[in-house]
Order: C-alpha cells, then structure tokens, then sequence
C-alpha cells in the first residue's frame, strides 16, 4: 500500500514538473480555441482543430512568430454552451491567452460572446450567424470569420430571380444555423420579388424530411430551399429523389463539405448553393486573388489529414492567421489585437475580409460564388 | 389520381418505415425487462453498432450483403453479451436505478468507442437493392423500404416461433412471468437473462443495419433511436412484444401524419403527447393488462 | 340491526369480471368487541377489508361507519374517519427507524404542512415534541423501545407485526382491522399477540379481525363470522361456531 | 433538522466561505458555480426520487422553463431578474400541477416515461416556439442579478450568490425530511398502501412534492440563465434530465448528502478529465480529448458496480472503517443517513 502511494507520488510529481517546464517558457505567444471538437457539432470542429493544429506546428518548425513559440490552447465545447463558457473562461482566466478562436456554432459562440466581452478578450467566432458580431457596439471584442447568412441569402434569391423563380418552400434544420438562415431567407425574400409558399424545419437527428417535403410539394414552389448545416440534410436530396420531385434545390453554404454531397450520391448533381470558393478552388480561375491561398491551404490539409477540406477548417485558417499577422505586428496584447484587427483586411480561405469599426464580420455578398454539384465534385456554376 | 389521396399514402409509407425501426428497438427493450424488470438504455446503441459494422463490412471490406448481416449481427450480439457478463451479471443487489443507470454508462462507453472506431462522421452505405423508387399508386416506394418492412414481419414471425415453439424460448418466457418459480423448475435464470441481452443485441442490430442504407448512420444516433423505441415500448405495453410492434408502427405512423399536416416543427412534440395521453388513460399502455403489469418500482 | 354497530356491512358485493369474491354480505361489528372473521383461504377475507378501508370499491352494497356511509372515501379519508388496519403480508416503512414508523402514524393527530415544515421548522417545534412523545409511549407500550432508532427493516418478522399494529393505534382508531396477525408467528409470539389484542380491546377500540389460528380465535373473540364463497355461512359466539355444522363442512370442504 | 446533519450543514456553509480564498482562479469558481446550478437541482430531484420514491426523467424541463421564463420576461418586458425568477417558480408550480396530477399515477418505468416524454415536449416547444424563445438562436442579453442595487458582476460574488441559493435548497430539504411532511414522503415511499392507512392523502403529496422538486429546478434555471446571460434549447435537451437523475443514482439516492455529492462529482468530472489531458499531453502520453467519452462512462460505470448505494455512503462506509481501524469504535450503526 506505501509502496504504491509513493510511486503515484513520483509519478504525479513528475508530471507537475514536466508540466511547469513547458508552461515556463515566458516567450511563447498564447492562443486559445475551443471547438466542438467532440459532441453534436464535432463535423465542425474536428476540421477546426486539424486545420489550427497544423498551422501552429507550420509556423513553429518555421521559427515562430518573430522568434515566439506560437502555443495553442485548444477546449472542447462538445458544441454545448455550458462547457463552451468554461472553456473560454478556462482559456482567459488559466491559460492567459491574448486572443480566442472559436467557438464552432452559433449557439455556443453567442454563450461565449459575454465572457469575452467582460474579460476584453477578443474572439473570433467561427460560426456564422450574424447576431454573433452585430450590434457593433455592443460586441467590441467579438469578430467572425463565418459570411453572414443574408449574405449567402442573398446570392440564393440573385440566382432564382435570374432564372425566374417567385415561389419556393423553404426547409431549414432547427440549429442555430438552421434558425438564422430561416430568418434571413424570410427577410429578404421579397426584395426580391420571390414568396415563401411553405415553411418547414427538421431535427438536426431527423432521419427522413418525407413529410415536410410532401408538404412542400403540395404548394406551387417552384424551388426548395434546404438551409442547414447538419449531416441529415444530405437526406433532403435523396428524399426529393424518392418522391420524384423534380424542382431544384437551393443548399445553403452550410452544405459545403464534400462528404454531404458523397452523402446524397447522385441525388445531390446539380443542386445550387452558395459557397466559399475553397469548395471549388480546381474550377477557379488563376487570376483569382484566393486562387493561391485556397490552393495551398487544401493541398496542405488534404495531405496531412488525408480527409476532403471544408469550408469549417477554413474558418479556423482565417481565424488564426488574423491572430498570427496581429501578433506579429503589436505583439501579445488583447486590446491592441483587437484595435488591429478591427482595421485589418486579409485575403483569406473564407474571402477577402475587410474589417472595420462598422463591420466586425468582414466578408460580403461578393465572397460567395454560386455552386453546383457535377459528377460528385464541387464546381463553380457558370452564370 | 387524387393528390390527397397519394399523399396520405406518401405519409403512410413513410411512416410505416419510421415504425418498423422503432418496433425493433421496442422489442428489443421488451426482452431485456422480461428478464431483468429493467430498461436497457445501451438499446439505440445496439442499433448504431449495428449499423456502423454493416458499413464497414460492405463498404470498406467489400462483403457480400448477406454475409456482411450475419457478421455484423454476431458481432452486436457478442457485444450484448460482454455487456450482460461485464455489467449486468456481476451486480449482486440489483435495484432497478442502480442497474438502469448501468445501462446508460454502458451507452456512453460504445457511444464513446464507436466515435473513436468510426469517428464523427455520418457513414452511408448503398441501399440493398438500388435505391431508384418504385411507384406504387401513385406514391412512391424505396426498395429500401420494402426490406425494412420485410425484415420486421420475418423478425416477428421468428419470435413468434422461438418463443412459443422452442423450449429455449418457452423458458425464456417462463422466466418472464415468474423468475422464482422458473427457477425452481430448474430453468438457469441467469443464462436466460444473457440470451435475452443476445438476443435484444441482434435485433437492434438488425433494425439498425436495413435502415443504414436510407438514413445514414453517426456513433450519436443511439439516443434519439433508443427514446424513440422506449416511448413505443410503453406505448404498446411494457412486456408485450406484440403491442410494442403495433404501438412501435403506430407511432411512426402518427409522427409522419402529424409533420405532414400538422406542423413538421413540432412533429416530436404531437407523437409524444399522444403517447402522453394514452398513459394517462390507460396508465398501462394500449395493450399492456393492469393486472399483469409488474409494479417495479425504483 | 343491534343499536351499538360500529361498522355494518349492507348487502356488500364484490366481482372482479365474472368471479363473484363477496356475495350479497350482511354484517355487524359490535362496538367495543373483538370480531373475527374466519373462512377457508380464498374464501374473501382480505377483499372484504380492502372493501372496507377503500382500497377496493364494491360493485353493490353499502359500508356503513359510526352512522356514517362511507362509500366512494379514499383509504386516507377512511383512516381519518377512525378505522386503522394492518395488512396481511406486513407493510412496514423499512427504510425509516422503529420510532419515525410510529410518528408517520401520527400524522393524522398533527398538521405542520409544506411551507413550515421546510422554511420555519421552529414554529413547530411543540407539535414535533408531541409527536415524539406520544410515539414513544406507544413504543413502551409494545415493549419496541430498546428498538427504537433501528432501521424497522431490520426487526424479525414478530416484531414487524407489533410495530404495524403500533402504528396503526398511532392514528387513534375506532375500529381496527388486523389482517391475519398471527401468520408467521411462533406460539410464543402468538400468545403475545393474544395479549396484545385484548388490550386494545380494553382500550375501547373495537377489533375486527381476519385469522387462520383457531385457538387463537377462539380465544379472544366475542362474536365469529364465518365466510365461505364470499357468502355468511355462519355468525355467532365463538362456542355456537364451533357447535354448527355448516362451518365444519366448510372447512372439512365437504 | 438533527444533531448529524446540522453538523453537515454547517460544514457545507464553512465550505462555500473558505473556498473562493483556496481557488483564486476565476476559471474554477466559475465551474463550482456552474457545479451549484446542478446541485440545486438535485437537491430538489433527490427529495422527488430518493425521499417520496417517485421517478422523474423531467426535470431538465423545469430547468428550462425557469431559465426561458427568465430570459424572455427580462429581455422582452424588461423586467427585474427577481420578477422573473419569482414567475418562473409560478409558471413552474402550475405546470408541474397539471403534469402531476395524471403523471404521478403512473408507476416505475410509466412514470420515467411520461416524464421524458414531457421533456421532450418542452424541448421541442423551445425550439419551435420562435417568437417566444427565440427558437434555436436563443435569447441574448439577460441581464445579470442585483443584490439591493448591487449587480453581482465578479465571479466571486455569483459564487457567494449561488452557493448561498445551494444552502437555502439544502436547509428547506434537511428540514422538510425531519418533519411530518417527510414521514409522509418516505412512507408513501415504503408502502403507498400502508401509508394511505395512516391518512397520508397520497397523491396530493406525491403532487406537491414533484412541484416543490420543480421549484428547485427553476429556480437554478433562473441563476443559470442570469449567470450565462444567454439560453438556447441546447442544455435543456432530454439528455440533461437524464444526466441529473444520473448525478442523484451516483451521489446517493437516499440522501441529501449523497445527491449533492453526485452532482459535484459529475459536475466537475469533465473538467477535471481536461485538467488530466492538459498533464498528459504535456507528459507525452498521447491523449486525445475524444477518449473524455469513454473515460466518463467508464468512471460512471465503475462507480456504479462498485458503490451501489453511491459515492456519498462508499465514502461514508469506508470512513466508519477507517475510523474503526484507529480504536475510535464508531457507534450507531447508520452512517448512510
């Protein structure tokens, strides 16, 4: 019994020590991120953390930021909003970072919004709904890297109004996600000239949307809008396929990951959605400003991770390297992190962001292109 | 013909679909309290286990179909049983919370295992037989479907026969119905309660193996399933197989009526208050007696 | 029907689907006597004391209380309108103490409510130490009070039958039923048992009881019914019972 | 309340004074904070389950109406946070009546069911109710709690705040055990037969205790709502009702003590297993967060096999013997409670 305390002694001690030798590096510019890595949304996080894992180990084997070591600190917020506002607690209060990355949704960035506030953190969300960032005013520390919904929205109608479409059904899945593009779809709609004839939600555990398309194929749309984030909306194409149904279907930029569209299998050929253009970096044109860096992040991520690039990694590209380039310019202070990233402009995976004082999201209408599904890949639709 | 009238069937079709999954898992939480009095919350997990091996055995080993079934069931029943030897068995003052929230560690540690075997990924594998859609009467009909609903009335015509035609089974039941006697009838009621964990594995397994192919299947389904499966279980009578395949059908049945005309938003919410309603009328289930119900408490 | 009838039991029938358990029964309990009730097993006993204290409705017939029917009362009503029993396969508080047994059957004696039982436990400090008093007078009475801060699960079975009675006086009835009391008992503890019940009998409280112990019976009673088939086979004295040869039939199931 | 327990709670009050002078790191009084919206519940779960015997899988509905009736009465009408909180108790006390009455008629596994099912229900209602809850994008902006004009703002006056509420849910349930009432609830508990032929109205006890149990609950939904400044459906799903009657089985049902002990255990758990992998990582054992699941089960089920009367009398047991060892004869024989 001594005997085995005192090797648990050793053992724990040991630890302690080791740990307090890493911690001791006073030069080491501290990031925090927390990602749903494991839990309901860790589709979203897991590409989040792989993606700022390898650009953190990138950047250190390349000697660090101005000679710092760059540490990560990366939380789980099993996409839950309790664990989300203790691992952005645990990130400002233990590890004292200078900047937070995350968190991967909604739901559990909008949880987060007020710790960071009050501790004059900035965070950069990766989630994309547009309350994360928007009264300005009252979220001085809050930027996102995910496009605003209206924007994605928006680039939908533009594409049904040239091609003649005043009536749809929209479906969105009953996410935080789901619930903003809903919003934002029935905003915007009549800008446009286009009603809404049917207005259906699903569980993000749903396992078949029969009903609500039934229902939809009741009405005289003559288009469905699917907007939704989750894997169970790969199931809406398969399902308008059982049923026949033969009006197109609009996804939403959360449909953006090639492993839905692997999903959906031939049912999901030439649906239309907006989308980062990291989606279809092989089809865009070499002239293009991202063309360079959309390449080389993909070509990076595919190889390490051997998994398809999603737009999800991407944030988490355009989130850390706004904090690496702040870092490098005013070093490891929050509050002139903030000030710098407030007049920054990036070409990144997500677009070309622009931030101001008015704008803490950065992207617009235009850093979307419209996508279509073409043998299994993802591919710019001509206009 | 009438566009009512197809869509009625649309929502049928679907609904029976729905069902028949929730049947499976209802008949399987069904073994389990026969044998022990207690709800197995691993149940949904039994489904994903057995979905999850399907895809890897067809998609990723490429085995034939039917060989790629009975592995996959042999490999959830063997699971089933390490869980009844590991978990179940060795509790030596089984109060019926103290072995529930067992079952629902037991749930956290596949789905725990499964995330890190299969990872977080939603997994697909291809329909039995196509997946183009036939018409019937106007509706229309996955070959998928038609397999799903197929399996359920062989698994209930094959527990029919075990049950009632093997002595294995009229063991099984035996033990049901009073441990203690069957005990002194010189029935093993321990090696029953394990075949009943078997057995209950195997038919998740099943249910979760023909319904891959339509819905996919991800390490956190397991819940919504097993809930799902729990609410027809006592819909139809807690014990009652029978009932619990009825209740199971009519449930899927009602949730896919009600997204349709009702309100797809609060399509869970109008299952349950049915489910609801039907309790407090008949505080039994539809099919389950009140003098045969056994009142284990907590 | 005699003018001191505590309890009387008009034309009382009870089916449970087509099996008819208590046919057409016409019945008085004396005030102040000890009344057994005895029968062949099945012969519809225990329904008659569910029948009594509410746990069963009658499909017809009439309960009638200190003057008072007592048809459709919940089993709580019924114990508050003074009738006590115990049951047939005992029905302790195993997880409480001996004493909070008894205290739980004090609870129609007090009347602290949520709200000052949980915020201002102060104020009932008075009832609370009358309770206990009056709970643990009881306990001496039934010689329980060495027992007293044991968990009740732990007693062997003769003490368990003592402490169910206990609690059952605790709520101060008029009329107490005891549901075979001396099943399980060794001739000992029968006898004790015997005791016990004349002395609640010189306690005013009127005593119907269920019991397969002949001599015990016999003993103790002041009047006999007998039931067989849910029907009065026979009423009497206990020597006019032991005298009629309808019940030795019964019993000799001839 | 009794000599043994008072002792108990004094101890518990010691314990909350000294422990924001131990923990100096706002990160974990920000945990043990989260950890007393749990215990709250529990406290008021183990009276339902582990007093009057009665089972619920609901409660994280009572959490979620205290929290959303908070959050929507704070934000859309502008009230005070106490208004709120008090409306929810309200709200709480008149829904959990009318599910009661025909719920709790219901027995063992029924009643688990219908109470889940109820769960389920209130779940969907928030997410589907838009314009009430907000649906899946929750309800931003509510307003942290005053104390007399003084916002609780720091982390360690919300610690006090909550801890103190934990206290309060404590004392009432120490209280309401040792008093008539809780001999009416443990002998409905025992026997219902037996305790109707007592005079116990058993269902209107049944009832009010299942209302009282939903108070605690929406009470810690309030604070929780308050203390995040923001509520979505997230943490209200079915899983979290079956993660709380999880704490109460694994603390220790029959006892206050004991559920309190289940839900900080639990409560910290997931904290304490990434304060785990930071070390093992660091140490270069290759641990990846995603094993958090497995090493949660595995320690549920451990728990579980090994402590079937839960963590609090494992302890408790193991002391008495530990105390025997040193000659102290420990006297009386229940140390469970």
């Amino acid at each position: 019994m001594v005997k085995r305390l005192l090797w648990v002694t050793t053992v724990c001690a040991a630890i302690l020590f080791s740990a307090a030798m890493v911690y001791a590096n006073p030069e080491a510019y501290h990031v925090g991120c927390a990602f749903a890595v494991t839990g309901k949304a860790s589709w979203l996080g897991e590409p989040e953390r792989n993606t700022v894992e390898m650009i953190a180990r990138q950047i250190n084997e390349a000697g660090g930021i101005d000679g710092h070591p760059l540490v990560l600190h990366i939380e789980d917020t099993q996409g839950d909003n309790t664990r989300a506002v203790n691992a952005v607690r645990k990130l400002i209060k233990k590890d004292k970072v200078c900047a937070i990355i995350g968190t991967s949704r909604s739901g559990t960035s909008m949880a987060a919004v007020p710790v960071a506030t009050q501790s004059e953190i900035p965070m950069i969300s990766c989630a994309s709904a547009a309350v994360i960032t928007t009264p300005v005013d009252q979220r001085k520390w809050v930027f996102k890297v995910g496009p605003d919904d209206s924007d994605a929205a928006l680039n939908i109608f533009e594409h049904m109004k040239a091609h003649d479409i005043s009536k749809v059904g929209i479906m969105t899945g009953t996410t935080g996600f789901g619930a903003a593009g809903r919003e934002q779809l029935k905003e915007f709609a009549s800008d446009y000239g286009i009603s809404i004839v049917a207005d259906e939600t699903y569980n993000p555990t749903d396992t078949d949307m029969t009903a609500q398309l039934i229902s939809i194929r009741k009405t005289e749309a003559q288009a469905v809008i699917n907007w939704s984030i989750v894997p169970a909306q790969s199931i809406v194409s398969k399902n308008m396929q059982q049923l026949k149904m033969t009006i197109p279907l609009y996804q939403s930029h959360g449909f953006a990951n090639v492993k839905y569209a692997e999903a959906a299998g031939d049912s999901a050929e030439g649906c239309i959605f907006p989308a980062g253009r990291i989606m279809a970096v092989d089809t865009l044109a070499d002239d293009h400003p991202q063309k360079k860096v959309l390449k080389e992040y993909k070509q990076a991520y595919e190889s390490t991770y051997d998994d398809h690039v999603s737009t999800f990694g991407g944030h988490a590209y355009d989130a850390l390297w706004l904090v690496v380039n702040a870092l490098k310019k005013v070093g490891p202070d929050a509050a002139k992190i903030r000030d710098e990233l407030e007049n920054t402009t990036f070409v990144g995976v997500g677009g070309i962001f622009e931030f101001s004082d008015k704008d803490h999201c950065g992207l617009d209408k235009e850093d979307f292109a419209i996508l279509t599904v073409k043998d299994g890949k993802f591919v710019v639709l001509e206009p | 013909m009438d566009s009512a009238f197809v869509d009625v069937l649309q929502f049928l079709i679907m609904g029976i679909q729905r069902g028949s999954i929730y049947a499976m898992v209802a008949m399987g939480f069904n073994m389990i309290y026969n044998a022990t009095g207690i709800i197995n919350f691993a149940q949904g997990e039994f489904v994903v286990l057995g979905g999850l091996m399907m895809v890897t055995l067809t998609m990723g080993f490429h085995l034939s179909i039917v060989f790629a079934f009975i592995l996959s069931v042999l490999f959830v029943m063997v699971a089933g049983i390490l869980m009844e030897r590991l978990t179940i068995n060795p509790v030596k003052q089984p109060s019926v919370l103290r072995l529930i929230i067992i079952t629902i560690a037991v749930s956290i540690i596949i789905k725990g295992a499964a995330m890190c075997f299969w990872g977080k990924g939603s997994h697909y594998m291809r329909h039995f037989s196509g997946s183009t859609s036939l018409d019937f009467y106007g509706a229309t009909i996955l070959p998928q479907t038609l397999w799903v609903v197929g399996i359920l009335c062989c698994v209930v015509a094959a527990y029919i026969v075990f049950f009632n035609y093997t002595m294995t089974g009229k063991c099984m039941r035996a033990c049901a119905i009073n441990r203690d006697a069957a005990r002194l009838a010189g029935i093993n009621d321990r090696k029953m309660v394990m075949l009943s964990f078997a057995l209950s594995a195997g038919i998740g397994a099943i249910a979760g193996i023909i319904i891959t192919p339509i819905i996919q299947m991800d390490y956190a389904r397991g819940a919504m399933l097993g809930l799902k499966g729990f609410g027809a279980a006592v819909l139809g009578g807690l014990g009652n197989s029978m009932g619990a395949v009825v209740a199971g059908v009519l449930l899927g049945v009602l949730e896919a009526l009600g997204a349709g005309y009702i309100s797809s938003h609060y399509m869970d919410a109008i299952a349950l208050i049915i489910l609801l309603f039907v309790l407090f009328i008949r505080p039994s289930g539809i099919f389950g007696s009140a003098e045969a119900m056994r009142l284990k408490e907590f | 029907m005699p003018d001191n009838s505590i309890l009387r039991l008009n034309r009382l029938r009870r089916t449970f689907g087509g099996v008819v358990a208590v046919s057409d029964l016409t019945l008085d309990v004396c005030r102040g006597t000890v009344t057994s009730l005895i029968g062949p097993n099945g012969a519809g006993k225990t329904t008659i004391f569910n029948l009594i204290t509410g746990y069963l409705h009658p499909t017809a017939g009439e309960i009638i209380f200190n003057g008072r029917s007592l048809m459709g009362l919940k089993p709580h009503r019924i114990a508050a309108a003074g009738i006590g029993r115990t049951f047939q396969n005992v029905q302790i508080f195993p997880q409480m103490s001996v004493l909070e047994n008894i205290m739980a059957g004090r609870h129609l004696r007090s009347r602290a409510g949520f709200f000052y039982s949980s915020i201002l436990p102060p104020v009932l400090r008075g009832e609370e130490k009358k309770i206990q008093e009056s709970a643990e007078k009881q306990l001496h009475f039934l010689g329980l009070a060495p027992k007293a801060h044991v968990p009740a699960g732990s007693l062997p079975l003769g003490s368990q039958r003592m402490l169910e009675i206990a609690r059952a006086l605790a709520i101060e009835p008029k009329l107490l039923l005891l549901d075979e009391p001396a099943s399980g008992l060794n001739s000992r503890e029968t006898i004790a048992m015997g005791e016990l019940i004349q002395k609640i009998k010189a306690m005013q409280i009127t005593v119907l009881l269920v019991e397969h112990d002949m001599e015990l019976v016999m003993d103790i009673s002041d009047a006999v019914a007998v039931i067989n088939f849910g029907s009065l086979i026979a009423n009497g004295s206990p020597a006019e019972i032991q005298a009629n040869e309808d019940v030795i039939a019964a019993y000799l199931g001839e | 309340m009794k000599g043994k327990h008072s002792a108990g709670f004094f101890a518990l009050i010691g314990a909350i004074m000294v422990m924001p002078l131990l923990v100096t790191n706002d990160y974990y009084l920000g945990v043990l904070t989260f950890t007393a919206f749990n215990c709250l519940t529990c406290v008021g779960l183990c009276l339902l389950m582990g007093y009057a015997g009665q089972i619920s899988i609901g409660h994280g509905a009572f959490v979620a109406i205290g929290a959303y009736t908070t959050g929507i009465l704070t934000t859309k009408l502008a009230w005070s946070p106490w208004l709120a909180m008090l409306c929810g108790v309200v709200l709480v006390l008149v829904i959990a009546f009318c599910v009661g009455i025909p719920a709790l008629r219901l027995k063992g596994h029924y009643l688990a069911m219908a109470t889940l099912g109820f769960a389920s229900i209130v779940h969907v209602v928030a997410v589907a109710a838009v314009d009430l809850t907000g649906g899946p994008a929750g309800i931003v902006g509510i307003p942290r709690l005053n104390l007399f004009g003084y916002v609780l703002n720091s982390d360690k006056q919300y610690f006090y705040f909550a801890w103190s509420a934990v206290a309060a849910g404590v004392y009432i349930a120490l209280n309401l055990i040792y008093s008539r009432v809780g001999r009416g609830l443990q002998a409905l508990h025992g026997s219902e037969d037996a305790a109707a032929s007592l005079g116990i109205n058993i269902t209107a006890y049944k009832v009010q205790i299942f209302m009282l149990s939903a108070v605690f609950a929406s009470v810690s939904g309030s604070l929780y709502a308050c203390y995040v400044n923001y509520i979505d459906p997230g943490p209200f799903d079915v899983m979290h009702s079956v993660l709380l009657i999880t704490m109460v089985a694994v603390g220790g049902l029959h006892s206050i003590w004991g559920a309190l002990t289940g839900a900080v255990v639990l409560s910290l758990l997931p904290e304490i297993l990434s304060f785990l992998s930071d070390y093992l990582q660091v140490v270069g054992i290759q641990y990846q967060p995603d094993y958090d699941t497995l090493v949660y089960g595995g320690i549920l089920l451990i728990i579980m096999l090994f402590l079937p009367e839960g963590i609090f009398s494992g302890i408790s047991s193991v002391l008495s013997r530990v105390r025997l060892l040193f000659g102290k004869t420990a006297k009386g024989t229940d140390h469970a409670g």
